[in-house]
């Protein structure tokens, strides 16, 4: 199993989540997050000189997958959280070993 | 007339409770703008308080009620706040019980108000500079004429107009200057795209809390004195705010939607709005007709104006504009002289009906149009809104340096 | 008599006091609930002013003040407020220096704030429509009643008890009024399970703030008059909350707790509504023990209910019922004829002591009783509270598509 | 002289008005301090409200009123408020046209506004238990004496200092409070290694504007009248308030800043505290010029204090103490007889000047050297500062068991 | 190491910690979140229609152990987290590269 | 790739922030966390007992390095985090299989 962090702009977040209830992807977890990219933030120019904005809020989705969706559903967060601006954001898959459902203690593969 | 110590009090204490509406523009506006603006919006109104409360000791208060030039503004005789002093307040040939100075004081509270209803066209998108610039001149320019007009001796209280707190002076002008500059300055990134949700709504309840609590003093204080009429006008202003809000959020309910509270809040200061122009003379079921169709009329305007994509953003056009333009139809209409002397529609007097109609049209348009010049002229000059990047990171850091 | 222009000064700004408790209710519970269910419970508040604000006067007004039936209820003589107008105030027979309309605005405001104060009853699960027809039922079954049983005209009045300021009229009668409607509707999920705990601290000190401040209206404005009597009452209420708070912070921190700034604020409401009943009765230093006396005693009391496993969520029981019924007998015990021209137990006037504990035992159990079947009937009809999902996901989201 | 009804209207109004101002405070200084410490700081206040509340009725009040001992201090002749009652207030051998219950009521709350200023040098850091006996100790100590100099008939009177509404009494008596405080128990952990930032700005704001709307009735209630001065006051304080508002915006934002809302509502209250003791003396030209010095010159104080590595911590010092004693030099500048019967400086009367700044720089000195001791004694004793644990983990868990 | 990954109901959130407690393990790292599972959030009717409320507040506890203690540790979020209703929870085993004290720069293992 | 999750005092992040930024080191996500290491909380003395308060707020950095930057940047955040008292925090790294970026949907290696 893979778990996708992707972080991603607030005001995609719908359309994001639109795309996933579309393609059956309903389980996430949702934190607000502040990031910023290698663009270092965004500079700002005022009278008294430049203020740089560095810690953009931004919402990390973490969904678990199974491995052959992962890709899938990269492609699905990349789509719809594009906007062609800086700060997009960025999705990272990392392996899971275990996927444990509470209610029933069940083990998910 | 001597000066009554029992009407200086009741002035004095609606002074403070008019005062306190201001922030509480704030805190209502403040509330309905995303997290990263929400200092932006608070601050707008405390600057607008500033500015007002400066402008208007120079020369507003002689703008506003020196002695008139043409039925359409009051010369600088007063400027400084020259020949006003301790005793009775002498306005536009008007001897009041209560001292002159408490009098351009009272008067003062609302030139902030307006201003600070003002903001909503601006909302997360205004440049500081710019801001403070048109807000010198609107209250210069459409504020204090139009309280000139109706309340320092101009044409339209020489043509009949009846206005007892303000529908017309604060409400018209302040919520049909915002509809303008939202026109000139667009909307805000990403609206009609993405939904822009209130950043913290206890706050909005909190504001509308000390609206409806300062609204007491608005209205009734503007009896100018502690009697039977400042109660009546109490008792009125109540009932509409609550009709109001009753209508809101019943109209909002069976319109599919949930009643929200933002809806309740709304439609008690559709009441509050509409009652404002009437509230020294109308009675207490006719307020509750006045406050409802407010309810009503603002949140359909609220739904027209978000299905044209005009992003006024707070809604003080459809509230304090339009809400405004029905309180001075509606005072034209319900008025009843064993109240408050003055006779409307239904009792007959179409006379009045038409003096108030004739009275608020004129300000619409006015405010309207210079505030659209106005606004025009500063956007294209130094600025009214901020860059694409500063919206994007919010008012508050990029023109206060701050955050929530 | 005539109007006095003073007196009723201080009454309009009496009324905008007591006026902005109601949201200062709103504020203290909103912050008492969890996060899912601030808005909700601010918005029950407003609620509860607006349909109070409109049946008042359509009918509660006459209700409570119009002519007497029986010693129990007023007749509809004044109803829409027929017959009330500008001229001096005439109430059960004793002419007042205010005017008849602002008389009806300030005991407007009364049966509003009991009204919201009942809301604890039903914290984090009332069920919106629910709770509108209940409020209609209650404010007119029983809070209009008790009104005029006290101050209208009715028989506790003819029996002697006294009530300046309304300990039984609005607290006795709304604790528990919130107490029999927690019994009716029952626990909310999870209480005794898990800890719920208060969403939002400076919340509830804000609300605390501004029903501290109103307070004053509340209590000295129940003179009527700006006098001496309305500023010794003043000053009791003062020190009433002064030493509830002091008493609730000590008590609970040697009680093995930390003095927590929920119990500091109250301590200060218990004493502020020990106080009421007797704020026009007795002395600075009555005022202490009453105050200190609410404030060790409702803390017992919430207590109690704790360890009963009895959710009257917000404690309008413990704090504004058992208060308020330890106010009616303090008064009856600490009454003083100099101040307030009534002598109580202390002061060997064995007979007030009794009165004024009949009227307030009996305001207990009609108060109860009559709610605990109006609960019963809404609960059993339409329903009075959220199904479990509604509950679970907050009311702010289920009950007003909103959220924090 | 007669009890005036309006007069008696206008002081309960403004009871009210300084009532909310303590509570202001709370939220003033809640907002300015880390999440971890808002709801010890606005407790602090409410506390501090409470325990003068009693203080004040027991004793506080014949100390600072009760007839005079040797000109520093009053005796314990109204000591439980004995001989006080409800006929009018004689104080230092003049009638006011207010029952005297009202007076000693009125006076309380100036008395808990100053000690909730205090809280400004013990932020984030002050232990509950030492914090209420220096509470105690203080207002007996430094406040009551102070206030018998300039108000019970005590020698500051005597030499012909004028300070209208407490600009001495209160601001320069807490203001340097605070800084003795904040000089014994020393930093907070972490000050000056890194940043410690506001933790909810729109709660400081409308802490702000509460603040400015009670100073109405601090500043105009202290006419102790309904008429002119109070109208005359109230506008001048207005005018202040905005130009310290706007020029510490304007002087910050050219110092290469941005013009963050807290400089503008600091602004406001340095404008607040420089014309407390100007507000019964002066023109409202001049209160543009007293209003705006202050503002730049408690920002420049404030900067300074800063470099200097001074944790006190919320500024009651620069804004309080230093703009109180603009003041108090402002009013022996400013004063014009035709405003309040008094000329200063610049009409010529010298000796106001210098009367005014020997009654200043004598509270100065007396309240810092006092404050200072106190302080000591009590950190050397019980401990006036929590451990190092308890800051880091918070004040509102380690003394109060709460948090936000 | 393992990271556990366990996403629970904010209610049951004390009893996982003094389960946790009980077992002698204490260090965690919580975060506020938002989620949903397969269930697709909660339906609630209304006059108007129906809501979907999708995205339910959780707690999300990430304990990091040794790869022996892991299966323990899931078990007891497991139990102590359990309500037997829909939205209990899931838990997620990551893998663990290495684990560094700050305070003393110590890898832990 | 290796995801960098360090949990440090909030006190101490402007710190580190520069300390990565002096070494180029830009992209990173930051949320607000609380947490406990094995020192169980803070244990707090009063008049009716003690009390301990556990769950301390902390700043967790998320950052997603190449293997070869990995050391270096925990490094760098060790040593800046570091005040030598308890609850300095936590470094765990963790694998990370892919890295997107949004904007381009170019895979990051
Ligand atoms: N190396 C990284 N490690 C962790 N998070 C990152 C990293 N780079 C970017 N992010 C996260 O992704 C968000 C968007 O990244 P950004 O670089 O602005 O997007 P883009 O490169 O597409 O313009 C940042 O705000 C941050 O939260
Ligand atoms: N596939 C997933 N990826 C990430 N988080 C998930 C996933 N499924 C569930 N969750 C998280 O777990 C929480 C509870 O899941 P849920 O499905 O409601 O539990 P259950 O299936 O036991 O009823 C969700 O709110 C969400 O935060
Ligand atoms: N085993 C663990 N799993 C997850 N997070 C942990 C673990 N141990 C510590 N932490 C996180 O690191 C933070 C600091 O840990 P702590 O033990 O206090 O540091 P130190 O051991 O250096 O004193 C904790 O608040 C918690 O958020």
């Amino acid at each position: 199993m893979k778990l996708i962090k992707a972080i991603i702009k607030p005001e995609r977040f719908e359309k994001v989540k639109k795309s996933l209830e579309d393609n059956n992807i309903f389980g996430m977890t949702v934190t607000e997050v502040k990031g910023r990219g290698d663009q270092k933030g965004i500079t700002l120019q005022y009278r008294g000189g430049t203020m740089v904005v560095d810690l953009i809020p931004k919402i990390e989705i973490d969904i678990v997958v199974t491995d052959s969706e992962s890709d899938k559903v990269v492609n699905l967060i990349c789509e719809a959280a594009r906007t062609g601006k800086i700060g997009d954001g960025r999705i990272f898959v990392l392996p899971v070993e275990r996927s444990i459902k509470v209610r029933t203690g069940e083990e998910l593969i | 007339m001597v000066i009554d110590s029992g009407a200086t009090a009741w002035v004095l204490a609606s002074t403070a409770l008019v005062m306190i509406m201001t922030p509480g523009v704030g805190l209502f506006y403040g509330g309905l703008v995303r997290k990263k603006n929400v200092i932006n919006m608070f601050a707008l109104s405390f600057l607008a308080f500033a500015l007002v409360s400066i402008q208007w000791v120079i020369f507003g208060y002689s703008l506003a009620f020196g002695q008139d030039v043409g039925g359409f503004i009051g010369n600088l005789s007063n400027a400084g706040l020259s020949l006003i002093g301790m005793g009775p307040a002498v306005v536009a040939g008007t001897e009041y019980p209560i001292p002159g100075l408490l009098y351009v004081m009272f008067q003062l509270v609302f030139a902030t108000v307006a201003l600070a209803i003002v903001t909503s066209g601006l909302a997360e998108r205004a440049k500081l500079s710019g801001f403070i610039l048109l807000a010198l001149l609107w209250t210069t320019l459409v504020y204090d004429p139009l309280a000139h007009w109706v309340w320092g001796g101009g044409w339209s209280a020489a043509l009949g107009s009846i206005d007892f707190a303000g529908g017309t002076v604060v409400h018209i002008s302040s919520g049909f200057a915002a509809l303008a500059i939202a026109l000139v300055i667009g909307k805000r990134a990403g609206f009609g795209e993405h939904s822009i949700e209130p950043g913290n709504i206890p706050m909005v309840l909190l504001g509308a809390a000390l609206l409806w609590f300062g609204w007491f003093g608005f209205n009734s204080g503007s009896a100018i004195a502690a009697n039977g009429l400042a109660s009546s006008a109490l008792l009125v202003t109540n009932t509409a705010a609550a009709s109001g809000a009753l209508v809101w959020m019943v109209v909002s309910w069976m319109h599919g939607g949930k009643p929200s509270s933002l809806g309740i809040v709304s439609g008690a200061i559709a009441g509050l709005v509409a009652i404002t122009p009437a509230a020294g003379y109308v009675t207490p079921i006719s307020s509750i007709i006045i406050g409802g169709v407010a309810g009503a009329l603002c949140y359909t305007i609220m739904l027209f104006r978000i299905r044209k994509g005009l992003d006024e953003s707070l809604d003080a056009w459809a509230v304090h504009g339009m809400g405004g333009l029905w309180g001075a139809i509606a005072t034209g209409i319900f008025a009843y002289s064993a109240v408050g002397g003055k006779d409307g529609l239904i009792h007959g007097n179409v006379q009045q009906f038409i003096a108030n109609c004739a009275g608020a049209f004129a300000a619409v348009i006015y405010a309207f149009v210079v505030t659209l010049i106005l606004a025009l002229i500063i956007h294209k000059t130094i600025g009214l809104r901020v860059s694409e990047d500063e919206e994007y990171v919010g008012l508050d850091l990029s023109q206060h340096g701050e955050r929530v």
